[in-house]
């Protein structure tokens, strides 16, 4: 790791006044992308700003929805039991992130800013119909994930906190891979009064995606039967060593088949 | 440069390390206890797993700097020859190690996992423990050893 | 005695491992160290035209800057290859120069190209980046099938080819397949796979200029070949002023064996400087540069008869070896390979032919098997194929062709001589053990989930304890094959065994002292073991190829038949009798007829204090040694059986069940044994369903990391059921095999066979390793859409 | 691995021809771009700063121009070495097809791409999406300028 400094502010705003201070700083959550990054010297950051000091990590039911802080560790929301009474699903996908060590240094905020292919929070934002908040502003999960690692997040931006819609039913299933098991494909499926979201992870070359002809067929018909006669196009997938393009499609079918049980 | 201090196995310690030095070499070059070892640069291996404030964590993946003012417990810091800790004395009774470079990072995975799992299924114990990777046993013994260590904690 | 061969007492050096204590070569730190950090090559194969290290040397902390020229002009030497065999033409293998650092070209990404050496190794790392390298690309050479062809790497080694060697009757083998009423073909390509042992290779090397010596730790399966190669081969200096250690090693499984450039340039270069240097190397780092497993493509024709029994056999061969000749490349794919096509059947006609390529990839060595993972699996997948072909159940096909037990010593018509064996009671065992016979009722029930469940055998032999030393030799071993062991009593009669084999996770420090304990029916606790120190130990070969008990547990109980005799010869003198009078059991030696008896502890306590002692005929103090040199290779056998089920929908085969059954001859710690076949097995699975290392048309490793290079974990595996039949091995004192290997030989055809078995309901009849998700949804979906057609 | 697209443009080729030799206009196009400098008729030294997620490197190295056949397409090359992270270099073919009406022009590309080093032994599963990324950041953000120059006009 190339030098840097480390600084960890106690609120937000001190948080945003260190990184401008920073010509290329960095906030650093968890920590559980950045760090092996900058250990393999593929980024050099002047200053690390850690945010675990912001006290961004409560979890509250805000009736309609509920608000996770950005800082709430992956374990926090597995075993949160606001979490697992709301949206059971959200706590079993928190639980289904990387290893045990991951899943106690892993942030929910970290995950979604970072908006890694192969995450599995973002489909649960977007299918969830989630807004996130940042110290400026809130914006709606369909304006949040513009592409592969990109967000419409400024530069100096930093999540607070992201409300989760209650659907009436959801579920999460991935199919990781074997090696690195990150998600290869993850579908999260969530059904709400006015229809259904299927977000889909893992598999786009932009990124987490909502994959509007299964969502047509699962409004008109909750159940796997309906997705039966779709033909799930491979265009815009990722075509790795790991999978093709045509493998995840086949996937991203069958996922969200268990996950509509 | 500068001061970090963080009590390790109830022992403080402090070093003027850089805002760059990671968690595990702070353990093993500073603090001079190399029961806790590296084995990958990507987070996965667990070689390096110690307790941070009572959970588990990959040292190699946090900042010595992250830990500041926190307690760690290492291999060393369970128990000793003479008095091994339940789950050390598991994994011997049970063959659950053979070259002995995973085995820390095993142990301390495995301390938390039935601490918050008393009785894990074998699936369970499994499943808990992918963030470690053995190349010698096959698992089958460390599995065994989990849920041997489990039941002499009585937790 | 509770604690003797047999006993499966728990391991003498567990608590140093649980508790950190272990010391391995990176845990050690000397004053005044350094660090080196090496510059690798990120193009697969290239003229390196310059190399401007100014920057770097002149950056922080940096003590020194080394490439190639600075080798060459010290007179360095490369690693020396340790086997050769003779080609079919009568050439021999050829040979190229193996650099330590680069010196005008580089062979493959990670090739060491130059070394910083710097007061911390982040110094070390920055100004690695500061060197520029500016190299003439040339082609990379990476589909082995096409090697021959390709872009010359070695101008030493004409179209790429390091050998063509060929073993067994040609002629009379043709002869079968011509006239066999019929010849089963098949391909199939043993994956290339990354060792991976969890504690990364390192170094710490150091110079003494008051003794002018070296003293090098390093992990090594067998520091005492690296201090003859470094020393002798490489470096030209009197082997004495070089000790070498390896401390407690994290795994090895093969990988381990060899020389490697890191070691040799650290110590070459702390002369130099006159400072320690450490290296460690990390994960991305032993992906590039340790030496990779396997990687071959067998071509395999099996004839048979009206019978169905098996009348001759020819496999051809081509593996690859990678850009350099490591030590016992050559060895692997011949005489470790073309040697075991018999298997456990009777096949009156073999012939084989191996070519060992070169291309610009890392080296290509041993791993846990070595050569006869790659025999066991080109037959085992062979054998199914026949048994489906003619419509036979595989285990009675098998059955059929095994050699009959009264056969042995068996011969076979590829070199080897089975000593003992005896195979369907293996499996018979294994069948039980899974429940064979109602197979198709867990099939049936798996159908009923949407699951394929399918059941595999595999029926293996192996040769181990390799091996005597003239025939070695006469077949193209540049080293001998026996090892070394001394009993040091002290007057106490607490004992110290030096053995020249070395343990890196096998258990030597409990194994060995159970074998002393029972011999001298000592308490284990009495019992201390050295190894891997060059300074300690006698000369010997350290530990690979299930060797250490067959070889080095034989040269210690040799060593302790002296120190036996010798006592006897002390209690005798103690006791007035005649050593012909004289017994030894459970620890005292007695007068026969007589009460008389005298302690092991008092034996030696009088050589030491030898006030009453024969003095003219017997020299004071217990200590003896012995050099042993196998007679013949052991023979390991065995039945595995795996059950497996395939998901249809996403491809994911799951393995439910395992049954092993082997025969290792007698056991020494049981436990130790079980815990080497469940390692072995995993190692396989490892293979068959989730490893490969993968490089890009450029040369590029796209598989660096655990990220992509796909680890067994425990969530992957199954419990395995493990039993033994035994037939002890002929030809020493212990009646034993070794073990350590079997798992991962025996394992990979029976996951394969296993796939194939449930997937033939859907068409498919071929699989290659490993087996992933998506292949194996792939072969399911082709042979739906030919079905379809 | 194989990346392609074509857009249509409502340009003489001629006009596009010229953009695609345009230094502004390339550097403006090029992902990331900090610097771009003319070294010959063919060759133009570059430096790009590549950020890929929490990954962020800068490249030096060079764009090259060859197979050229004006008007109807070249191949351009951008090679670099980034450091420690190794190197990368992609290629595109660009062919021009005017329809038949001469009013606009079908661009066309087809690219290979390959890496060295630590980007190939730790990120091969982002490999081809990110040179998919590129090629259309590339290629979108230069028919965006030469359709946005349109308007103006």
């Amino acid at each position: 790791m190339y030098s840097t400094k480390y600084v960890k502010p106690n609120s937000t705003p001190e948080a945003l006044e260190a990184i401008k201070s920073l010509s290329e700083g960095k906030f650093l959550a968890g920590g559980m992308t950045l760090i092996p990054t900058l250990k393999q010297r593929l980024a050099s950051p002047d200053g690390l700003v850690d945010i675990s000091g912001c006290n961004l990590d409560t979890i509250a039911d805000e009736g309609e929805t509920i608000k996770i802080g950005a800082m709430s560790r992956h374990v926090s929301v597995a075993e949160s039991p606001v979490v697992k009474k709301a949206i059971p699903t959200l706590a079993s996908l928190a639980e289904g992130i990387g290893d045990r060590q991951v899943r106690n240094r892993g942030t929910l905020g970290g995950s979604v800013a970072n908006n890694d292919p192969s995450a599995c929070y973002p489909s649960a934002v977007l299918a969830l119909k989630a807004t996130v908040h940042t110290n400026s502003r809130s914006i709606a999960a369909d304006d949040f994930f513009t592409g592969m690692f990109e967000t419409a997040l400024e530069e100096d931006e930093i999540i607070e906190s992201i409300s989760f819609s209650k659907p009436t039913k959801a579920n999460y299933v991935k199919f990781p891979n074997p090696a690195s098991r990150y998600a290869m494909v993850g579908v999260f499926v969530a059904k709400f009064g006015e229809g259904v979201r299927v977000a889909v992870t893992g598999a786009g070359e932009g990124g987490v995606f909502r994959h509007k002809e299964m969502e047509t067929a699962l409004s008109s018909n909750y159940s796997s039967d309906s997705l039966s006669s779709l033909n799930i196009a491979s265009d815009g997938l990722i075509s790795d060593l790991h999978a093709s393009a045509e493998y995840r499609a086949n996937l991203i079918k069958e996922m969200t088949k268990r996950a509509v049980v | 440069m500068g001061d970090i201090s963080l009590t390790i196995n109830g022992k403080v310690e402090t070093h003027d390390v850089g805002d760059n030095t990671l968690l595990v070499d702070f353990i093993r070059e500073k603090a001079g206890l190399t029961g806790t070892h590296i084995g990958c640069d990507t987070s996965q291996c667990g070689a390096c797993v110690v307790h941070l404030d009572g959970v588990s964590v990959k040292a190699c993946t946090i900042l010595a700097a992250q830990a500041a003012g926190s307690e760690v417990t290492t291999i060393e810091g369970i128990g000793s020859s003479d008095s091994l800790h339940p789950m050390q004395e598991a994994f011997q009774e049970n063959h659950g190690l053979q070259c002995g470079f995973c085995t820390p990072g095993m142990v301390m995975s495995a301390i938390e996992l039935v601490s918050k799992n008393k009785n894990a299924s074998e699936k369970e114990i499994r499943d808990g423990l992918e963030g470690n990777i053995c190349r010698c046993t096959g698992y089958h013994n460390i599995v065994k050893s989990v849920k041997a260590g489990a039941e002499k904690m009585g937790v | 005695m509770s604690e003797g061969i047999g006993a499966s007492v728990t391991r003498k050096e567990d608590k140093k491992f649980l508790t950190g204590k272990g010391r391995y070569t990176d845990d050690i730190n000397r004053p005044g160290q350094t660090h080196a950090y090496f510059v690798r090559s990120d193009v697969a194969h290239a003229n390196i035209k310059s190399i401007d290290t100014k920057a770097a040397s002149s950056a922080d902390g940096v003590v020194a800057v080394y490439t190639g020229e600075d080798v060459v002009a010290d007179g360095i030497g490369g690693p020396i290859c340790g086997w050769v065999v003779p080609c079919r033409d009568g050439s021999a293998t050829k040979e190229p120069p193996h650099p330590i650092l680069a010196n005008g070209k580089v062979r493959y990404v990670g090739d060491h190209v130059a070394v910083v050496i710097a007061e911390t190794l982040a110094q070390a790392k920055s100004a690695a980046e500061l060197v520029e390298v500016e190299y003439e690309e040339l082609p990379a050479v990476v589909d082995l099938e096409k090697a021959s062809s390709a872009t010359e790497i070695h101008k030493e080694v004409p179209d790429n080819c390091y050998f063509d060697w060929e073993l067994g009757d040609e002629a009379s083998t043709d002869k079968a397949l011509k006239s066999a009423s019929r010849v089963v073909k098949l391909t199939v390509r043993n994956n290339r796979l990354v060792p991976n042992a969890m504690e990364p290779r390192a170094a710490l090397a150091e110079y003494d200029d008051i003794s002018e010596s070296y003293t090098l730790h390093t992990t090594s399966q067998n520091p005492q070949l690296t201090r003859l190669v470094i020393a002798a081969f490489m470096f030209q200096i009197p082997e004495s002023k070089l000790r070498v250690v390896a401390p407690d090693v994290g795994g090895g499984f093969g990988s381990k064996i060899y020389v490697y450039a890191e070691e040799a340039v650290c110590t070459w270069a702390s002369k130099k400087i006159n400072r320690p240097i450490k290296w460690t190397a990390d994960r991305t780092q032993a992906f590039l540069s340790d030496a990779h497993g396997r990687d071959h493509i067998n071509n395999v024709q099996l004839a048979l008869d009206d019978n169905n029994k098996i009348v001759g056999l020819r496999v051809d061969t081509i593996c690859n070896l990678g850009s350099y000749l490591s030590a016992f490349a050559v060895s692997v794919p011949t005489y470790l390979h073309g040697t075991l096509l018999s298997g456990v059947y009777d096949i009156p006609a073999i012939y084989t032919n191996v070519k060992g390529m070169a291309t610009t990839t890392a080296p290509v060595d041993a791993y846990r098997g070595a050569g006869r993972p790659e025999a066991t699996y080109l037959l085992e997948r062979t054998m199914d194929a026949a048994a489906r072909e003619i419509g036979m159940d595989p285990t009675e096909f098998r059955r059929l062709n095994f050699i009959p037990k009264d056969a042995f010593p068996y011969q076979t018509q590829v070199a080897l001589q089975y000593d003992t064996g005896d195979y369907e009671p293996q499996l018979d065992k294994a069948m039980e053990m899974i429940d064979y016979k109602n197979f198709e009722t867990r099939r049936s029930e798996a159908a009923k989930r949407g699951m394929y469940r399918g059941i595999g055998v595999s029926t293996y032999i192996e040769a181990c304890g390799i091996a005597p030393s003239a025939v070695a030799g006469a077949l193209g071993s540049r080293v001998g094959l026996y090892e070394s062991a001394s009993v040091r009593v002290d007057p106490t009669g607490t004992i110290t065994v030096f053995t020249g084999a070395h343990s890196h996770g096998q258990g030597h420090a409990t194994t060995f002292a159970q074998i002393v304990s029972e011999k001298l029916g000592v308490p284990l606790a009495n019992v201390d073991l050295i190894h891997g120190d060059s300074e300690k130990n006698s000369f010997g070969m350290g530990t690979y190829g299930s060797r250490s008990l067959a070889v080095g547990g034989a040269a210690l109980v040799k060593a302790l038949d002296k120190v036996i005799e010798k006592s006897k010869k002390i209690a005798a003198h103690l006791m007035e009798a005649s050593v012909e009078d004289v017994e030894f059991k459970e620890g005292k030696f007695a007068v026969a007829g007589t009460d008389k008896e005298k302690a092991f502890g008092e034996i030696a306590l009088a050589a030491y204090v030898p006030h009453n002692y024969p003095h003219e005929t017997l020299e004071p103090g217990l200590e003896e040694s012995a050099f042993y040199d196998p007679l013949n290779f052991t023979y390991p056998s065995g039945a595995h059986i795996a059950e497996v089920e395939v998901d249809p929908a996403t491809g994911v085969v799951k393995v439910v069940d395992w049954a092993a059954c082997d025969d290792f001859g007698n056991l020494i710690n049981p436990m130790i044994v079980e815990g080497q076949v469940h390692g072995g097995i995993a190692q396989g699975i490892g293979q068959a369903l989730l490893e490969d290392a993968h490089y890009d048309e450029n040369g590029q490793l796209l598989t660096a990391s655990y990220m992509d290079y796909c680890m067994p974990r425990a969530d992957d595996l199954p419990s395995f059921k493990v039993g033994y039949t035994n037939t002890p091995c002929t030809h020493n004192d212990l009646g034993v095999k070794g073990c350590g290997e079997a798992g991962a030989i025996a394992s990979p055809p029976a996951i394969i066979n296993a796939i194939i078995d449930a997937l033939s309901p859907l068409g498919v009849t071929d699989m290659s390793m490993p087996a992933t998700p998506q292949k194996v949804w792939k072969a399911i979906q082709d042979s739906q859409s030919i079905a379809a057609e | 691995m194989e990346i392609k697209d074509s857009y249509k443009l409502p340009l003489s080729k001629e006009r596009v021809w010229a953009a695609l030799n345009d230094e502004d206009f390339l550097k403006k196009s090029i992902p990331w771009c900090e610097k771009l400098e003319r070294r010959s008729e063919t060759e133009l030294a570059a430096e790009v700063k590549l950020k890929i997620g929490p990954m962020s490197t800068r490249f030096t190295g060079s764009i090259t121009l060859s197979d050229i056949d004006p008007p109807n397409g070249y191949t351009i090359t951008g090679s670099g070495k980034g450091g420690i992270a190794g190197a990368a270099s992609g290629s595109a073919k660009v062919k021009l097809v005017e329809d038949k009406d001469t009013t606009s022009t079908t661009l066309s590309y087809e690219v290979s791409a390959q890496v060295k080093g630590k980007i190939a032994q730790l990120g091969s599963r982002l490999i081809q999406s990110t040179a998919k990324k590129l090629s259309k950041n590339f290629f979108g953000s230069f028919v965006k300028q030469l359709e946005d120059m349109d308007k103006l006009k």
